[in-house]
């Protein structure tokens, strides 16, 4: 079997654009793939904690939209490459040289497809090109103290002033808010409805600091920062920076989810860099390393039948999920549209929990070692990779908020709320 | 050689699958299935496993059964791909016949080189076979099994034989002292004996064949390999891919069958499928067999076109198969309540033919611990 | 470790009348054990298919019962002992000389002690004597086929004649009716109140075939007998036939409840048998001789290191089940009276079911032959055990239905329904 | 000899129990132990491990370290299972303190002899102390030890030394060249080095203790046994069943905390544990809690009063315990949701106690793996 860091590379039945396309990201990639990062760089985007590692990550993507591997789909008109089904090549492409990861993960991964959708041309014709190249990073205002699974009962107000709104409100867990220009934000503009009185805006949030705007950085188990409380305190903004119609709000939140979960039509390049050899590699391939190196009384911990079985299986699971991807392109093997996309969040998301944990486990009493500890096994990052899973099975729809929505969507079994 | 994008199940192996679902739907429903093979419940009951061979001679006119053979012995040489759609269709129809078995063994005549061309054809022309590899241990690693060729005649017993009671042929593996060889044996050569088991799954039919001095004639039964090892290796990632599919199909309709009974159900006035409870296992359900079936075509996509591949991801598929299986069937009855324990409920049938594929061909982790030989030893020099 | 057979039994600190019982309940037991049954006996009561294992078990309890080793804990004016606390010593005793089980599963276990307290003096002395000693065998009238889990929405009628009561209804799942003289049946005396309208009788079933009450046997999915549908069609009973008032049947079901959880204060000799030598054995302590039986390709199924520790892991949760009981008498040790006692119907239906379910993973290929098979191993019992304890996690409340009571009761969470 | 019904936990036991609540309830609340040990969140802080020592010198002042001291060294001899008792409220209120290290030192030195009275006696007097027997591996096998004794002095380095620096002495195991014998050593006795590790834990401390050229004076250093295999195994039941205590308690407060919350917290217009994807995992977690406690009073039990069965059940309230460990603190962070992946929530403390607790003194399969070899292979001959 080759190697984990191809599953899901697929070169078979490209049409002639992409083929041509693959060519042309290949060679690009060959000569402009970025050097070792001048500092350390965390796992993913969402971890990001210094204005030097943003400002490398940033000229990455710079480079990369300004080769045409970023926005590859989207029209011309917005700043996009014009393409069709080219940015699933690019990302693959892009996997394979193993880059870093784009910074702007919630601009790339739900602001764009959200603003293209349903913002005016006006305003996508502003936003999207530096929202690809990187120039301006974006956060998602979603949840609140009171307002975690339960979305529709966020409570951050706008007031209708002419044709301004006065925005009052306190949104938690916002990733990237700290270095955040632009912020997609959902809010109430009618007290009452619940569904109805929901409208969505985008935000400056960096011009607006101490403007109304307050970011307060939230600290995460693991002592890391890297998400925020965002505070608003009469911010005033254009009706213009309105999405759809006023009350929609709900709506235009679904296609922002639905991209969350990976099951928007629009594929972003979030994940591209997901796995890259800068940052710690977090899935199965890296178990047997770790195993071979956990000395055990006689051998190792790969030794171990129980902990061979587990490793298999979450082999197994990670690559259930690509094929779960590759399937879901074909008509003839599903029988509901959503029931593979909708499941892509979940499972990646508790699989990576499983293997940071079974790592520990493989680690024995060297998993009690942080990562300021020199004598740590894999330097102290599986612990914390561990606790950082729960960010994944937390945010963006909690497992359980998920397991809801499938079990009601594709099963058709009557809502639990 | 890559894999194909879309597991190379393009549009004649989507009209074969669609067309094989609307078969088995017209032709034998669940109801007919339940009253041909359930009529007597008593555990001690003789064996019987009734059947509607004339269904089966329609597939086979369909051509379903010559679509693996290769093109030299009159088949159509479709890939595994397509045959694993076929398979789940008749797993979701648990259909009993002698699909898998005949399947089985034109992947391991395939192997066989001239040798096994007669009998290939034989099945091309419509004439049902097994494989009588296993032995009493039932083990699965294909080098073990109580036969023995001595003075040109086999003896000893082959078990675990599926699909015994339909089949007109027997591909068996036996030790001539020195090698594993393969014969091609009709089932009513002078010495063999067919001796049904009392097995649960009521869909299937299992027996152990006798052989007692079974002379190798070159007619009724002809050696078609020498060299065995390899040629049943090589066939394996097939088999366990198809016997994924048709647990994938069989999970489907248990998936399916008790989400409809949580639709309706009503328990403290709402329906069942309200409850967490029941919810959120049944999706968990449908991820297992999701997975199953995604492992699985992209196995069969390995056999086709990446055959160094091919053991990885069939163990992959049956592993996850198998664990689905038990997992999926078990939440069936129990979410079925009172009536889902009883004879009269359909679930039973899918419940047992499920219990039964798990454990054939090696469980969930027989398969992981093959795997592992590949995933976490492979790189001990690289490490 | 000593045998597992010992589990649970405890011996050191006896009161003065407990210590001479156990020597006497010893001594007894040594003389007059009973000898092989003439029958192939089932795993339990419950599953009594013939007239032959009906004849030689009720004759091992009347037995029991004129010794004094049945009933010990009630009154001797119902028929009782009149001990304290010395039930539970028989029970040890009885399980320890491995002695068949009784057949009035239900009227011991659930019956008996709904009738005392809830019953009139009269109906105690009348039924409580001829219960105890087997004469009379014992159903339950609960569950229907629209009121499974949801036992309060029963339809069975019983419609006021004077002093009679005209019964119309159907009851599903009804264990050992077939061979019953009486059953405890919930009923409905009120159409327009849920819980309210619900009353409680007991009513003579095998003197009333034929007028009133049709018993038609249901089929499991093992294939075997065991339990009931039973018909009430305008059957007349006396209004003295009813326990607790009109219109307390819900109250009257939660004592039968308690006691079917194991979890009422009256033991009952019910679990001492179910362990025994002429009943197949279906604990953890069988699953190392099936693994050492069960040939692999090099060794056994006992050197599977996977399946020894799922063996382990049975020995665990039986170990920790008896531990349990044993600690719910230590009011230190506990933090809310109903926690463990409620917890032990789960536990052991849940343990049962994977006990069943490994061991046909020990047994692989040889689990496809069924108990009419020669050559299948252990007489194929565990693949009919497995399916067997599908009745246990579902009858008397499902699984789901008991973390519901353990989460609301216990917890104090939120109702679910 | 048999168990007694109640564990041998009687009223003493209970009174101490209770006091041992009150007193931490009543001095160390939890938000008072976040704000000691959770001030410097910085993965990559300087190592540092604040306590309440105070606190410490008044459980010392109560007796409480003196419990488990056999009367000969002026101690007052408790059964296990009441010791049991109070570590199971140390764990509830995960009191940093060396209560651990130091009664495992008592286990140990009550098997040495006259020769471990004087330590004991130490011990009794109020001085705290660990163990220093593992090796770099981290090997739970009492046999494996990475410090040497050559010339009458230690050389070589203890890991994974737990409550190292608020102790005043160490039990060390090191080898002779033949013989793993036990050495009572002051911490500050000279080419002693003890070198915090930076732990994930917030609640404890862990050092790794090398030893240079350590001379054995009998002051400082002096040898509390020579043959240390068998009194080290003998000591491990007891050692491994306070571990488990330690979890059932900290198991505890993530149940009782979790289950307030999703009494309290509503989402979609309901308090969270009115959904059975919150209530039935958290009934799971009490069960697995239950489960532990039951079989850790067993286990202490057995200790005190049926020596032959100790090894045994300690092998299944740590595996129990630590499992549960594992799963309740999972479920905590997740049930808590946003909130509970903060460092402003207390509960990171004990999921970090309780990932810490799991995987010290062999995890789960550790203990089953032992655990199998009297259960399975015992009967191998009767079978």
């Amino acid at each position: 079997m080759d190697s984990h860091s191809d599953m899901g590379r697929t070169s078979g039945k490209d049409t002639q654009e992409q083929t041509e396309f693959r060519q042309y990201c290949r060679d690009w990639l060959a000569q402009n793939k970025p050097g070792e990062p001048p500092v350390r760089l965390p796992l993913t985007a969402l971890e990001i904690m210094t204005e030097a590692q943003m400002a490398y990550l940033k000229s990455w993507q710079k480079a990369a939209y300004e080769a045409g591997l970023v926005g590859c789909d989207y029209p011309e008109s917005v700043g996009g490459g014009g393409r069709t089904g080219c940015q699933r090549i690019a990302n693959e492409e892009m996997r394979a040289a193993r880059t870093p990861f784009f910074p702007n993960l919630v601009g790339l991964g739900m602001a764009a497809a959200t603003i293209y959708y349903h913002g005016r041309n006006e305003l996508k014709e502003r936003l999207l090109p530096p929202l690809f190249s990187g120039e301006h990073i974006w956060c998602q205002g979603f949840s609140e103290p009171g307002a975690g699974s339960d979305l529709a009962s966020v409570q951050t107000f706008a007031d209708q002033r002419g044709d301004k709104w006065i925005i009052n409100g306190h949104k938690v867990w916002t990733s990237l808010a700290h270095f955040a220009d632009w912020m997609i934000l959902l809010l109430r503009t009618d007290k009452s409805h619940k569904y109805e009185g929901l409208s969505y805006f985008v935000v400056p949030i960096r011009s607006n600091l101490g403007k109304g705007v307050t970011v307060r950085p939230l600290i995460k188990m693991t002592g890391e920062t890297g998400f925020n409380e965002v505070i608003f305190e009469d911010l005033e903004v254009d009706d213009g920076c309105r999405l759809d119609e006023l009350g929609k709000g709900w709506q235009v939140a679904m296609t922002t989810l639905t991209h969350e979960r990976d099951a928007g039509e629009l594929v972003t390049p979030a994940a591209g860099g997901m796995r890259n050899e800068s940052a710690f590699n977090a899935t199965a391939i890296a178990l047997p390393g770790l195993a071979r190196n956990a000395e055990r009384d006689d051998g190792t911990a790969a030794d171990d039948p129980l902990l061979r079985d587990r490793i298999v299986q979450q082999f197994i699971r990670e690559q259930a999920i690509a094929q779960n991807m590759r399937r879901s392109r074909i008509p003839a093997l599903q029988d509901h549209p959503m029931r593979l996309p909708l499941q892509n969040k979940l499972l990646m998301s508790e699989v990576a929990q499983d293997t940071a944990n079974l790592a520990m486990d493989i680690e024995g009493a060297g998993a009690s070692l942080y990562v300021g500890d020199s004598n740590a096994p894999a330097k102290g990052q599986w612990p914390k990779s561990y606790m950082n899973t729960f960010g994944f099975t937390i945010a963006a729809g909690t497992s359980e908020v998920q397991r809801n929505i499938l079990g009601e969507r594709v099963l058709g079994l009557a809502k639990s709320k | 050689m890559a894999q194909p994008d879309n597991f190379g199940f393009g549009e004649e192996a989507a009209l074969l699958k669609e067309s094989a679902r609307k078969f088995f739907a017209d032709n034998f429903p669940t109801d007919q299935l339940h009253v041909l093979v359930a009529t007597d419940p008593d555990p001690y009951r003789p064996v019987a496993a009734p059947w509607r061979e004339d269904l089966w001679r329609q597939m086979v006119e369909l051509g379903w059964t010559a679509l693996a053979v290769p093109e030299s012995a009159g088949g159509v040489a479709m890939p595994l791909s397509a045959v694993a759609g076929l398979v789940e269709e008749a797993g979701h129809a648990a259909f009993p016949c002698p699909l898998l078995g005949t399947l089985n063994t034109i992947y391991v005549l395939s192997g066989c080189g001239p040798e096994g061309e007669a009998a290939l054809s034989a099945i091309a022309q419509g004439h049902a076979a097994t494989l009588a590899i296993t032995n009493r241990q039932g083990s699965w690693d294909v080098s073990r099994c109580d036969v023995r060729l001595a003075q040109n005649s086999l003896d000893g017993t082959a078990w675990y034989v599926q699909d015994a009671g339909k089949v007109s042929h027997l591909l068996v593996s036996a030790y001539d002292g020195e090698r594993l060889c393969l014969y091609w044996v009709d089932v009513t050569a002078p010495g063999v004996t067919v001796t049904p088991d009392a097995i649960i799954d009521l869909t299937r039919d299992q027996a152990h064949v006798t052989f007692q001095n079974v002379v190798v004639d070159g007619q009724r039964v002809t050696e078609v390999c020498t060299d065995a090892v390899p040629v049943l290796k090589a066939a394996m990632p097939a088999i366990w891919t198809l016997l994924a599919a048709d647990m994938v199909g069989a999970g489907e309709w248990l998936l399916q069958t008790t989400t409809e009974y949580a639709r309706t159900r009503q328990q403290f006035d709402r329906p069942l499928g309200f409850f967490q409870a029941i919810k959120h296992p049944l999706v968990n359900v449908m991820i297992e067999v999701d997975k199953s079936k995604s492992l699985v075509y992209n196995a069969a996509c390995a056999f086709d076109s990446e055959p160094d591949k091919a053991t990885g991801y069939a163990h992959m598929a049956k592993s996850a198969a198998s664990d689905m299986a038990s997992f999926g069937s078990s939440r069936a009855v129990q979410f079925h309540g009172g009536i889902g324990f009883t004879w009269e409920c359909y679930v039973h049938l899918y419940f047992k033919r499920q219990k039964h594929s798990q454990l054939f061909f090696g469980d969930g982790p027989w398969h992981r611990r093959r795997l592992a030989l590949s995933l976490i030893d492979r790189e001990a020099h690289a490490g």
